[in-house]
Order: C-alpha cells, then structure tokens, then sequence
C-alpha cells in the first residue's frame, strides 16, 4: 500500500468528502493559497475554491460561532483553529453552545461540526502555542474527542467525525503532520470509540495517546531487548473511550503505564487510570497503576527545556521497569 | 393593501390584527410567567420582556416562515414573534415533558427549530456568530433565506458582536442584527457602558450600513426591518438596527432596580408602551374598533390561562430521558 | 462565634483587604448598586466608591485581561466574573495571559489577581449558567485553584488568595452562598495548599469538594447509623493540592470515595484517585477507589432531572457501603 | 529645539539621530535572525518587522522612560524602541540563560518589564487587553504614565479589540492603541478581512479619536503618537491610530508569500523604506551628512553583530531551570 504523511491523510480525507458531498466546507485562518499554518490545507482552494475553503478574518470565536450556525441549519462544516491553543477563545461556542445545543434543546437540532486544531509541543513555539489541552473538551458531554496518531487512523478518523452528526473535536499533533504511513486511497471510515492495540505484548501495558503513541512504540522495542513484552494500546478517541480494550489488556498483562503529553495535572490519564482502577481490572492489577505526563509548567522555549517538559522514550522505559519490577 | 400606513408590502390590515394579538399574547405571556416567578411557583430564573414587544414583533413580522432568528436570555417574545407555540413555551418553563425542550432548557433555552427560531441562549452574545453561521448556510446552499439576530445593547461589547458582524460583512451574508437597546445590560445604563449616543453607529466600523428605530413602534420596526431584509434578501449583506427600548421589569426574577428611577420608568410605561401605540394607529386608522381590541386582548389572555393548563396538566419528563439527547 | 453566611464571609474578607489596602480592588459586571448576580458585593460601591468598585460593560475577556494587565503593574484585582460558565469567553486571558506570563518572561513580573465566580448547578439556570468546570483550570501550570465548601473556608482562602502573588481561581458554589458558618470577625488567612478533614472517621475516607463535602458530611451521619465510620477531607484548595493529608487518610482507612459535582469524565476526581493509587496507600487499599461525579450530560433545567445530573447524599451513602462492604 | 522639522517638542536633533541608528538596529536585528533561521539555526518561529521600523521607533519616541507598552509576535522593534538591549534578545532567541526570558519564551515572548515593556505576544489581540490593565493601574494610582499598545490589522478583527478598546473608552484611561496595518495578517489582506478603508475608523464605535498616519513616516509617527499621548497623559483618554506600513518579509519564517504580488513588495521597498526616508530628511535638514549616516549604519550592524556573539557565547540554561519560575 502507498505511504502518505499524516497530514496528506487529514488532507485527502477532506478532499474526499468534500468532493462527495457538497455540505462539507472548510473555514479558518489563512487555509487559502497560504495552505494553513501548517500546510494541511495547500492546494484545497485550487481544487474547491473559496466559497467552500473559506479564508476568514482572525476571529476565532466567530468562527466557531458560525460552525455552529451553519451545522444547525444543514451543512457540516469543518473549521480549522491555526493552534490547539486559540481554542481558548472560541471556548463559548464550542462549549457552551456546540455541545450543548441538541441538549437543551430537548433533541432537537443538531451540530454535525469538526474542528480540527494541532496541538502539542515540539516545535519551539513556546508556552501559547504548544498546549495539549484534549482533557478540557473530553470533560464536555455533547463533544467527541479523537486524537489520531497515525497517517491511517487520521484518514479513516476524520471521515467518521465528517459524517458524525455531533461536534468532534480533533487534535493533530504537530510533530505527527510529517510522519508517514500506509493509507489506502480510498475513502474509509474508522470507528469512534474502538482504541486500536498498536502492539501486542504480555507484561505490561501502555496506554498511549498521539505522539506518545510512537515514544511508546520505541520503548517497547527497547524494552523487548532487555525481555520485558509491552502491549501498547492507542485509545484514538477520548470520547467515546473504549474503556474495554483497555480493561482487557490491563486484565493480560497486570501492569499499565498510561502516558500523554498534556500535563499530569489534571490530565486524561487520570481519567484512563481511574477507570482501569474502578474496573475488574483492579484484582488484576500487579502494580499500581503508573501515569507519565507533561511536568506543571508552560512548555518553555528552550529546545531542551522543551523536550524535558513532556515525556520522553526514556521516561517511558523507566516507568516500564519501575512498573515490572516492582516488588 | 393599506394606504393610510406606511407599512411594507407584504403587511395587510389582518396581519395588523395579528400582530395586535401577538403583541398582547406576549405580554400575558410574560407578566404570567413574572406572576409565578413571584410565587416561587418556577423553577430557575427568568427575563421578561414586557415592554419591548413592538421590537420582537416588528421585526419577526416582516419574515417568511423559511426565515430564522437567533434569540437571547430575553426571548420569549421573539419566540412567540416567530410563531411559536404558548402552550409548549409554558410547559418548558414549568419543566415539562411536553415544553419546547422536554423540560431541559427552561426560559433561557427555549428554541424552535421547525420554526426557525435557533434558540434562546444564556450567553450574552452567544448567538450572534450562530446567526452568522445560519446565514452562511442560506448563502451557500442558496437557500433565500434571512436570518434575524436578536441581542441586547450590553451584548454590544461583547467580542462576538464584533467578529460576528466582521464576518458577516466581508462576507456580505444575508443576515439582520437587530440590537435592542433597552437602556441597560442588567444594572449597566448604556451610557456608562459606551461612549456613543447609539450602538447604530457600529456599523460603520464594519462597513455595513446602521439604523436607529423607536423600538416601540410597531411600523417602525416592520419598516426599517423590511428594507434590511430586503437587502440581505437581495445578496446585498447585513445590516445593523439598533431598536430603543425599555423593559418594564427588573432583569431578571429578584432585582431592586436601585440603578434607575421609579420615574423614568413610569415614563415609558405611560407615555410608549408598544401595544398602546399600536392600539391608537389601529383604532385611528379604522382597522380596529375599542370593542374589537377589547377582544383581542381577551382572547390572548384567555390562551395564556389556556397555556398554563396545557403546561400544568403536561407530564414531567421521566429520569429515563435524563442521558438522552446528548448525542446525535 | 458569630455564624455568617458564605456570601458574608466572601464579601468580609474582600472589604477587609480593602481597608488595608489601596492596590486591592474589585471588577466585573453588575457588581455596583445591584451588588452583582448573587449579591456578594452589595453595599461594597457604597463603601468603596466606584473608583474600587468597577462596573464593567459586558466584555469578559477584557475585564480578566484588564486584571492581568492591573496586576502586573502593581495593583492586586480581584475580578468576578458573574458565572463560572462565562470564563469561557475569557479563557485566554486566564490561561495563555495570566498563568503563563510570568514563566514566558523567565520569572520576570507577577500577576497577583483573583479571580472569583459561582460555579455548580442546583439553582435551575441550566446547561449554560450550571457548570463545575475547575478540572479545567487545575491543568494548567502556573493557575492555583481554589474551592472552599464553608463560610469559614472561604473567608480565609480568599484573603490568601488575594494576598498571594499568583492568579488565583477562585470558585464560589452558589448552592453555598446561604449557608451559615462561625467565623472571626478580624481578618485570618488560610494556607492554599492544607486539606481540612472535616469530619473524623476510621473505616472509610471521602474526598469531597465545594458542596459535596456537605453531601459527604450528611452521608456519614447516616452511615454512622449503620456503623460505618467515615472521614471526609475536603481539599479546599486543588492547586496545590494536600495530596499528603488525603493519602494518610487512606493509608488509615484503606478504603476511598472521591466525589464533586463536576462531571465524572474528565473531572478532578480521576486526578485525586490516580494520585492515590500511585501513592504509597495503594497498598493499603482494601477496596478499588471509587469515583463519584456529574452524569455526562449538560446540566437539564427540571429540578428532578437537574438533581439526578450530580451525586445526591444516597448516591455517596451506595458507594461508600459498596466499598466498605467489598469482599 | 528644531526649528525646520515639526516634530515633538522633546525631539532634539541628538534624539534624530539615535532614532536613525535605533532604526537600523531593528532592522539588522530582524535581517541576522532571518539569515539565522534561515539557516536552521534558530528553533521555533519568528515574525520579522523589517520594513516596519518607523512605527515601532517613531511610536515610542515620544514616550517617557516611565511609560508602558504592550507588544505582538512582531515584537522585536518594540522592544528594541522601548529600550530593550540587544544582546539579551538575541540570546533569548538563541535560548540563552542571559535571554530576556532565561530562554524560556522566545521571540513571541520577550519582555522587558523593568523598562516597561510588558511583552510581547504569541496570541493575536492578547495583549490589548492587558495594555488596558496597564492603563488602568497609572489612572488608579496616578502615575501619570502611558501604555502603548500595539498590534496589528488582522487583530483588530479579535473580540480582544473591541472588548478592551470599548473597556478603555468608558474608563477614559490612558493609553494609546497603535494598530500597525502592515496590509495582511498573515495571508489574509486587510481588504479582504474587513470592509473599511481605515482600521481607525473603528475608533467611532468606541467614541474615541482615530487617525491614520503614515506608518513608514518617523516624524508622522511621533508627531501623531505625541499628540495621543498627552491626551492621555491629561486624562483625556485613549486615541485609536492606525500606522499604514508594510512587512518585507514573510509572514513567518516560512512563507511563499502567494497572497501578494512581488510588485508590491517592490513598491514599499524602493519608495517607501523607512529608513531610506528618515535618512533623506536627515540629510535635507543638515542634521546629519552621508559620512555619519554611514558611520551610524555601521555602528548599528556592528552592534547586532555583537550581540550574536554575545548569545552564542552565552550558556545554556540549565534543566534545573525547568520547573521554576511558574510561581511567583
Ligand atoms: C457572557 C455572559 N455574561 C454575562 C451574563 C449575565 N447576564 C445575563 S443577561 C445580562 C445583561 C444583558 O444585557 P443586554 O445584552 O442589554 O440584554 P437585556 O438583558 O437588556 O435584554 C447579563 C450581564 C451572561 N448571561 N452571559
Ligand atoms: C489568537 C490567534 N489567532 C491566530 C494566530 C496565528 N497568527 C499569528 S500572527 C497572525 C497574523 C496576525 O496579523 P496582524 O495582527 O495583522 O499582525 P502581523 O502579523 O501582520 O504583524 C496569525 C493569524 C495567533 N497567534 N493567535
Ligand atoms: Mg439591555
Ligand atoms: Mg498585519
């Protein structure tokens, strides 16, 4: 099968429904002939022009607002916000009133939106440009929340949160975008809310979300050659969760690390390890249950202060061991 | 057709009538609801709008019914404006199964789709970028349809009054921002609250043209609304009117109104209440006689009692239908 | 002592700094003569003048940046923002502005605000003027967040707030603000970071937050009746969060029910029980941790349903036996 | 005094010629950065005002040492212009310990708070707000100072903008709000983002003053940014200007810059360089000669020059550093 980058997958999965259905439009800053600030969008406008890859003014709350608007009244837009971090000023209208539209409604109504947003560090953009805030929307009823960390998973994910009828928000991580991997040409969708085991192991497992998806992979290769087997399970959408692909290999291996970018503090992983916790997974439980994430700080600016900020392979290694070898 | 009022075309003497009866079944309406909100007999909190029902009628009566609205904490006259049903407007208030929301979203959230109406909403401002967005829709999908957006002066100084309009401009969509400017945001005067004479003139700075109008005048308001729906209509994008108003009540169900004075309100109350107006070019134009308007009145009372049975008589939501409608 | 509502508490432990001190003033909308949306200011403009007192137009995000602004260059704002639910339109001030200025620029300024809103359902205002959003704020560095349960609590933690160098969330629960407490008429300041064990007990130990430490105290009266002892500890503050005063209560009990009003998904319970089973308690635990909080549904309008969304006083009692009675 | 320019009163002919050299200061910073990041060098992103130097530089010419300022992400000639020192801003990008920041903000992030600069911003409109804080504390504790604030066209269509300028107007505080329309933000042309000649002319739905000047003018600058501030100075309240300029370079440090033709860019180059403008007056007036404008210009690059060895010799900060600093 072709290799395509991550981002050419979130590209051509909106290309392909877009050319298939005429209600799907794209809005955001700069997505015209600049191709978005991250290139996800170059070449959109040539094909679909501007009244469907709509260029808008710096006005992220408007935006927003008018994804709803336009959701409600029969179209499905896609919107894009430049950085995951200017989701703070549209949090009114994805939160106030995307997800909770249908509900207080009583039913009626719907707001069949995506909002696309990369987020995450690793770029050097420093403290207002490199968040992971996903915990924030998961804590939304009436959201959808995926997280895809790979070129296949956000081809198939992004057509399935397209033809959801309910607002998704999807994270892309940045350092993900050249990332490549085998992605069929034609359109498919893949579940919301099936995690994807992106290893198979016996010992232990680790819950990973996007970028600490590949970490995890790598330290399970190490870990491998020191005879530890690491199952590695991607949740892919935070909501829904698939709590029970999770529970099941937790129930296998006795032993979970769970690890994502975003900072520990209030994090999804509290949310993940909770929820094994609370499950029949517990009497399984070998070893408590171990969590990694971002340190208390605002991602600095300083390549390695940056780096140091968020889980690395090595961290992930040692919390394996820790985990393993514990009593 | 009417030759003695300036009226837009499509208003005949018995749209009149209906609008003098939507106007009273308005202010019943909500002068039954502050009834029960007084008694502690609802639930939540409430914002009434007697006083300002030329504005929601007025404006509403220059639609067609494929034509949306987007509405505000202070929404019950534009719902009924837009022609909702009572009965299922008191039932949400009194939380019921058979009200708008089934119960869930109360005077705040009260919305009907069917009708066009996109909802109420507890957010000052949150619905102006909504508008925007269901403009969108009919300008893309071609539909001819206008969307009214309805908001108060102090949402006037929220950010998504400003982008919302931005867009709507450089996009040029068929949408109306009707501001009524009822003197205060809650206990703000909009003379503290902004430095201009009229909140109008902030449609220039967007590049759209901008309309001050007694908001309680009835015609007023379906003429200067009509031609701006006309032009939105007509591809030729949004307009800013700004409707001068006044509520009646405090602002919401406890409020002392230490921020203005018994006078002044007598003053609207005695010499611009909205349905008098009307009632006097009605009267004077020979299109209602006293005894009609007595009737008229009476009737829409009547449907407000009749409303409240319908509402008290309706089932309350089960707890089964507490996780519904979450989701799609 | 003498007993004062919450409210009182709130609003005595504002004036009392402002009499002491002339950087300390207070904004946001409708808090003049109408006293604001719940009354806590009242009578304050007539105090302090209006210089002290500020009016604002409707512009959430201005009054927070305002704050920061004000904050930075000398003064000490407290903000109230009418509802919790409305920080929302001013995320970014708060989150990208306020807690991370001080670590963008190398530890260079300050930004000594408080900001207080009510938060929590139960008052019928529904799914946009109910929500328990603080899980939010708790995730990001460089914000300390606080959620007093009673009057004394309040007074205290709120002159700490205001005396700290730091922006300071400050969540009011409406639910709470009639509520009667004994608390001293001087001005007394509480350490942000101290759990308070509001109630005693030995086999079993509930971690409840803001109005649910009342719930909890109800529930172990009724669980007293069967025998059941029970400790409540209320965090009071979640950042920092006494993570040490919760896990010596476990390490006694070895049994745990967190619990707040905030939706389960994502909310701050899943970091308290993660935080105790990484802990040394872990090994005491005799039972998984429970977790109780807010049904996944915005918050409905209908007193019932309205109710049925958050943990009732049975729904901590069910737990709390389910745990207890575990094996 | 100067007799034959009209500029500020505390402009002297000394003043001029610092101006000239702070100018090019700003540039050769921004052109090393460039050349910086072009070659990898350099982690993260950056935002070059090359080209804009006369609006930053004229801007705060006229400003006290007291005085305040709030920045964009196009902040390195403000901060250069309020006084900043080029070997800690360069280190700062290079991640330096001796950085503005200890290396942990970057350019988006450079503050220089002890000379009243209170940083520059990675979120477009964030600042504004925040200047207005600024102002609000100088009314409060009567300081008498006054915050610049600057941004740019595309933020003045954030909610940020309208919220915080409205929030000023009423309050009537001090500060001067500087929207340096450089015709795009980012790709989007100013044109096509909103539909008004002039951003300034948002200044009437604020009821305040707004002027448009010539941005790339030094002396149009000052003079127009000296009459604002001593409104605001005397309590008079905030002005609105909108300085037109232009970047020269991409929007960040990769652009392909399809949005604008290679024309226009020429156009602003060779017609309208700041520098080149500020220096012909220079020369016509007598205040300077080409040897001294030479000397300067050198003096300037050999400083920038300086200040790359200064950050590169500079060390690293350590991973103890990591978790402080968040808490004050
Ligand atoms: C974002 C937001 N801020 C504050 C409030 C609280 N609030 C509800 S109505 C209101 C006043 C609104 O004033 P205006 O827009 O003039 O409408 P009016 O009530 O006068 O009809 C306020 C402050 C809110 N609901 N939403
Ligand atoms: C809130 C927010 N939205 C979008 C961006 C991404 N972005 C950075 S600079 C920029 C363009 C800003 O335009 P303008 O205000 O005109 O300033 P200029 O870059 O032209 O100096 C954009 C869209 C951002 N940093 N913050
Ligand atoms: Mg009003
Ligand atoms: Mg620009």
């Amino acid at each position: 099968m072709r290799e395509i980058t991550y981002l050419e997958a979130v590209r051509e999965a909106m290309c392909q429904e877009m050319r298939v259905n005429p209600d799907v439009f794209i809005m955001g800053e700069d997505i015209g002939v600049y191709g978005g600030a991250f290139g996800v969008t170059r070449g959109m406008i040539e094909e679909f022009g501007p009244e469907r890859v709509r260029n808008t003014p710096i006005s992220e709350a408007a935006i927003a607002g008018a994804a709803v608007g336009a959701a409600m009244t029969g179209m499905r837009p896609i919107v894009e916000i430049q950085f995951s971090d200017f989701i703070t000023i549209a949090t009114d209208q994805i939160v106030n009133q995307a997800a909770k539209t249908r509900y207080m409604f009583g039913g009626k109504g719907k707001v069949p939106m995506v909002l696309r947003t990369p987020s995450g560090s690793g770029t050097g953009a420093a403290a207002q440009h490199s968040q992971s805030l996903e915990a924030w929307m998961a804590h939304i009823p009436g959201l959808k929340v995926i997280q895809p960390s790979t070129a296949y998973d956000a081809k198939g994910l992004l057509k399935a949160a397209i033809d959801d009828d309910n607002p998704v928000i999807f994270y892309e991580h940045k350092l993900l975008y050249r990332t490549k991997g085998h992605v069929p040409e034609e359109p498919y969708s893949l579940p919301i809310g099936k995690a994807d085991i992106k290893r198979q192991g016996t010992d232990v497992t680790i819950v990973a979300t996007a970028i600490m998806v590949h970490k995890a992979l790598q330290a399970a290769v190490e870990l491998e050659k020191e005879g530890i087997s690491v199952e590695v399970v991607d949740p892919r959408t935070l909501v829904p969760l698939d709590i029970e692909t999770i529970v099941a290999s937790v129930k296998k291996t006795g032993r979970v690390v769970v690890v994502h970018e975003a900072v520990k503090r209030g994090g999804f992983g509290g949310e993940i390890a909770s929820l094994i916790a609370e499950s029949e997974a517990f009497d399984y439980l070998d070893a408590p249950i171990r969590r990694l994430g971002g340190k208390a700080v605002p991602i600095p600016y300083n390549p390695i202060l940056e780096k140091a900020a968020i889980p690395q392979e090595q961290d992930i290694i040692d919390a394996v061991k820790e985990t393993v070898f514990r009593r | 057709m009417i030759t003695n009022l300036s009226v837009p075309p499509m208003i005949t003497e018995a749209k009149l009538v209906e609008l003098f009866h939507q106007m009273w079944l308005i202010r019943f309406f909500d002068e039954k609801v502050d009834e029960f909100f007084a008694k502690g007999m609802i639930h939540g909190t409430t914002h009434l709008c007697v006083g300002q029902e030329a504005s929601a009628a007025g404006a509403c009566a220059v639609l067609e019914e494929r034509d949306k609205i987007t509405s505000t904490h202070r929404g019950h006259g534009h719902c009924i404006a837009k022609g909702a049903d009572v009965n299922r407007m008191m039932a949400e208030l009194f939380g019921r199964e058979t009200g708008y929301c089934r119960g869930k979203g109360g005077s705040m959230h009260i919305a009907d789709v069917e009708k066009g109406n996109l909802g109420a909403n507890g957010i000052v401002g949150g619905g102006i970028p909504i508008a925007v967005g269901s403009a969108l829709t009919s300008k893309m999908k071609n539909l001819g349809y206008v969307t009214l957006c309805f908001f108060g002066d102090g949402a006037s100084n929220e950010g998504s009054f400003h982008e919302a309009i931005n867009l709507a401009a450089v996009w040029n969509l068929p949408v109306v921002f009707i501001c009524e400017n009822n003197q205060y945001g809650m206990s703000g005067p909009v003379k503290e609250m902004v430095k201009i004479a009229n909140i109008a003139d902030r449609a220039a700075a967007y590049g759209i043209p901008g309309h001050v109008v007694d908001g309680n005048d009835i015609f007023a308001m379906m003429n200067v609304t009509y031609e701006a729906v006309q032009r939105a209509r007509n591809g030729e994008g949004p307009t800013l009117i700004e409707a001068k108003t006044y509520r009646w009540k405090g602002h919401s169900k406890s409020d002392a109104k230490k921020y203005r004075t018994r006078e002044e309100e007598m003053e609207w109350r005695n010499n611009r209440d909205p349905i008098a107006r009307m009632k006097q070019v009605l009267l004077a134009a020979g299109i209602l006689s006293e005894e009609e308007a007595a009737r008229i009145e009476a009737k829409a009372r009547q449907e407000i009692e009749e409303a409240v049975l319908f509402a008290e008589s309706s089932p309350m939501p089960s707890l089964a239908i507490l996780e519904e409608d979450v989701y799609a």
